[in-house]
């Protein structure tokens, strides 16, 4: 079994006439989190969906594990949680039967489980209203339930403390170190500091042209 | 390397380059080919014992039909290949065919109903041919209609691209359906084309146009395609040459 | 922290093993899939009844605009009854793919592992449950009101069936390929119906051979086969599409 | 000659056909030319746009 690592070679990405990504280099090993900041608009959302394999660079390569990701996306995939602005839930459902459907598609979860995980966000009390009575909050609150439910080793987070408190925020910040304990990877787009020690902590920022 | 030509193929100042030069090569054997047709087709050839000169229709009406099938046939392979490939030229190719091919088809329905009329009566038959190239319109129409209503010119070309495939897997299929729904409910259709018994004096003249129009429609995509290469590239320094001037 | 499968202090390996022991397989992902199309569906019972309350308006225009006498509406039934159940399926098709796109959805499919073809296919089967087949059951009741004999019931409903898989199946077609665009009912039609002629021609000659008394076999298995070749290659092409859309 | 425009009593059919694919012919080559030049035209502009930018 190769070593766990995430590696972005010479990533170039152009969107109709802008050129958004421009040469990105990034390195990431097991227990490892990178931070990419930068104003809005400098392509942090583009660099996360061209890692996870949404978007095709017109240069340059993503490697898992020192494979191109490109000779077995679905496999790449299996080991990613990408979770973008917005939480992916259906609002006519509960946050139980949200996670059911969403982690299920990927891997086979328990009851128990998937009740423990909504309780560690604090969600008990409302874990059964539907989702478009919940607040923005307790939505990114249900997708952090299901980013640790996922049981993947690596996470890509699009702005993952947006519209959540100070404890919301901590809670970020103790599922990303719980997840680094693990030898996983986080990369993480984000205007603010991630709540994590500054030790595994790494940087990219990414600037206008 | 034996794949060196394919992706010099996907070069784009290449191919503009190389579109450029094509050009003429296809355009003059194409009119001479047509002109001599048209002689021979209005002037040489005899009437049909049948139909008289009303047959002589089939000079422009059988090339635009072949036009219709033979244009939505090279799209969709355009199109696959700059799929599969992720090639830009590709789609391009598959988008300076759309409106050629749209072009045609109109015209084969056209001359086709003027045809009907003196043979069935009517302008409009629901005869299995017509009512193909009729879907096959709508299809081309479907087409560019999905293209102008994407903005992005690269998403444009990826999704219409998945049509122009699902499309062409399906002419078979129409046509098939449309012949068996035909012989279901009239007579055979009297629009017999290319009989193997027409004289050498009817054919020869009906093949120069085939192959002329054939020729027409390649220097009319390369004219097409030097437009869509163009409107596809950012890189400033091969463009700076290619339009100064 | 008990919640994690492989949350345990030496963290790594525990972790591969959880990863690899659990996921999912094929045919579980396809039965959510389609589990939670249903129950969304469900949830929002108008949308679901707005297909059939069309096809049935639709088909009450025809004896207005042609005759009462039901021995001359029986010869345009099987045209009308098409007519109707391919415009009906169509109208509930902008929403196929629309709502997955829009709450994320479908990038969840699309990055999940899965075949993102085999997903969609689970969700067209679940838009055919929802719309093909109450069409299938209710275009009898439509023939009767247009002079239909009750001996064509099981014809009607077999063509029906058949064909509305056919007509699903194209249809997820055209909406993955106009997910993008705003407005799109009038484009997704020019795009859908002409790739729906066979099914519409195939399926009202075996209606008409079921309400005539014949054999309707042939036609029948002509649909099966359309249905059977969409299955094969529009998940395929919807798949496609929506990849690009995620782009 | 005037037989032969008289196309034996088709000239109403045959003449229009013939017409009406001259005109496609036609129309095919100065659209696929004007598109060029636009495109042409376009690239000048963006060029222009870019060279005063920097």
């Amino acid at each position: 079994m190769s070593e766990r690592s995430l590696q972005g070679e010479n990533l170039h990405l152009w969107r109709g006439d802008r050129h958004v990504l421009r040469g990105v280099q990034l390195s990431l090993a097991g227990g490892e989190c990178l931070q990419v900041t930068g104003p809005n608009g400098t392509g942090k959302t583009s660099l996360l969906r061209t890692l996870c394999g949404l978007m095709y660079p017109e240069e340059g390569r993503v490697l898992w594990a020192g494979q191109d990701v490109r000779s077995d996306l679905p496999g790449f995939h299996a080991d990613l949680a990408y979770i973008g602005h917005e939480p992916p839930l259906k609002v006519d459902l509960t946050p139980r039967e949200n996670l059911y459907y969403w982690i299920g598609v990927r891997r086979r979860i328990s009851r128990p489980e998937l009740d423990d995980a909504l309780e560690r966000v604090g969600a008990e009390q409302w874990r059964d209203r539907p989702v478009r009575t919940l607040s923005a909050g307790q939505k990114r609150r249900v997708a952090l339930a299901g980013l640790a439910l996922m049981a993947v080793p690596l996470w890509l987070l699009d702005e993952p403390t947006t519209n959540l408190d100070a404890e919301g925020q901590r809670l970020v910040g103790k599922l990303i170190e719980e997840q680094l304990l693990r030898g996983g990877l986080v990369v993480a787009a984000i205007h603010h500091e991630l709540p994590v020690p500054g030790a595994t902590l790494r940087r990219l920022e990414l600037a206008h042209e | 390397m034996a794949w060196t030509w394919f992706h010099r193929l996907g070069s784009p100042p290449y191919i503009y380059a190389l579109a450029g030069r094509l050009t003429p090569w296809f355009a003059w054997p194409a009119g001479a080919l047509i002109v001599g047709g048209l002689y021979g087709g209005l002037v040489l050839a005899p009437p049909d014992w049948q139909q008289g000169d009303g047959f002589r229709i089939i000079y422009v009406h059988a090339p635009s039909a072949w036009m219709s099938l033979m244009v939505y046939t090279t799209m969709a392979v355009a199109a696959g290949t700059g799929l599969i490939w992720r090639m830009k030229v590709a789609h391009a190719v598959a988008a300076s065919c759309a409106p050629i091919g749209a072009s045609f088809t109109f015209a084969a329905l056209v001359t086709g109903a003027l045809w009907g009329q003196p043979m069935w009566g009517t302008y409009w038959e629901w005869d299995p041919r017509l009512t193909s190239e009729l879907i096959l319109l709508f299809l081309y129409l479907g087409y560019m209609g999905l293209r102008s209503a994407i903005e992005d010119v690269q998403r444009a070309d990826r999704m219409s691209a998945v049509l122009a495939v699902v499309g062409v897997v399906n002419v078979p299929i129409i046509h098939y359906s449309v012949t068996w729904w035909n012989s279901l409910h009239q007579a055979p259709s009297v629009m017999k084309l290319a009989k193997p018994t027409m004289p050498p004096s009817m054919l020869i003249p009906l093949l120069m146009m085939l192959l002329g129009f054939t020729l027409f429609f390649f220097a009319v995509l390369l004219v097409r395609l030097r437009a869509e290469v163009l409107s596809r590239e950012r890189s400033a320094t091969w463009i700076r040459e290619a339009v100064s001037p | 922290m008990s919640e994690y499968p492989g949350d345990t202090e030496g963290a790594t390996a525990a972790l591969v093993s959880a990863v690899s022991t659990s996921s999912a397989s094929p045919l579980d992902a396809a039965r959510l899939a389609l589990s939670r199309d249903l129950r969304l569906a469900f949830r929002k019972r108008g949308q679901l009844v707005q297909p059939l309350v069309f096809f049935a308006i639709v088909t009450t225009l025809f004896p207005l605009a042609i005759t009462p006498e039901l021995s001359r509406l029986r010869d345009v039934a099987p045209g009308v009854l098409w007519v109707a159940a391919l415009l009906s399926s169509l109208l509930a098709l902008e929403f196929l793919f629309r709502d997955d796109a829009y709450d994320g959805t479908l990038e969840q499919y699309a990055l999940s592992g899965q075949s993102l073809t085999w997903l969609l296919f689970a969700k067209t089967a679940a838009h055919w449950l929802l719309t093909g087949l109450p069409l299938a059951l209710m275009a009898p009741l439509a023939g009767m009101s247009l002079g239909v004999p009750a001996a064509a019931v099981p014809g009607i409903v077999a063509s029906v069936a058949v064909g509305s898989v056919a007509l699903s199946l194209i249809g997820a077609v055209g909406a993955a390929l106009t997910l993008g665009i705003k407005r799109s009912g009038a484009l997704l039609s020019l795009l859908t119906l002409p790739l729906a002629m066979p099914v519409l021609i195939f399926g009202a000659r075996a209606t008409e051979l079921a309400i005539k008394g014949g054999g309707y076999a042939a036609p029948l298995q002509l649909l099966g086969a359309l249905a059977v070749l969409g299955v094969t290659l529009a998940p395929l092409a919807a798949a496609a599409a929506v990849r690009i859309n995620l782009e | 000659m005037k037989e032969f425009l008289d196309m034996g009593g088709y000239a109403g059919y045959v003449w229009p056909s013939y017409g009406l694919t001259l005109v496609i012919v036609v129309l095919n080559i100065v659209w696929a030319r004007r598109l060029l030049a636009r495109s042409r035209e376009e690239a000048r502009r963006r060029l222009a746009m870019r060279g005063g930018a920097t």
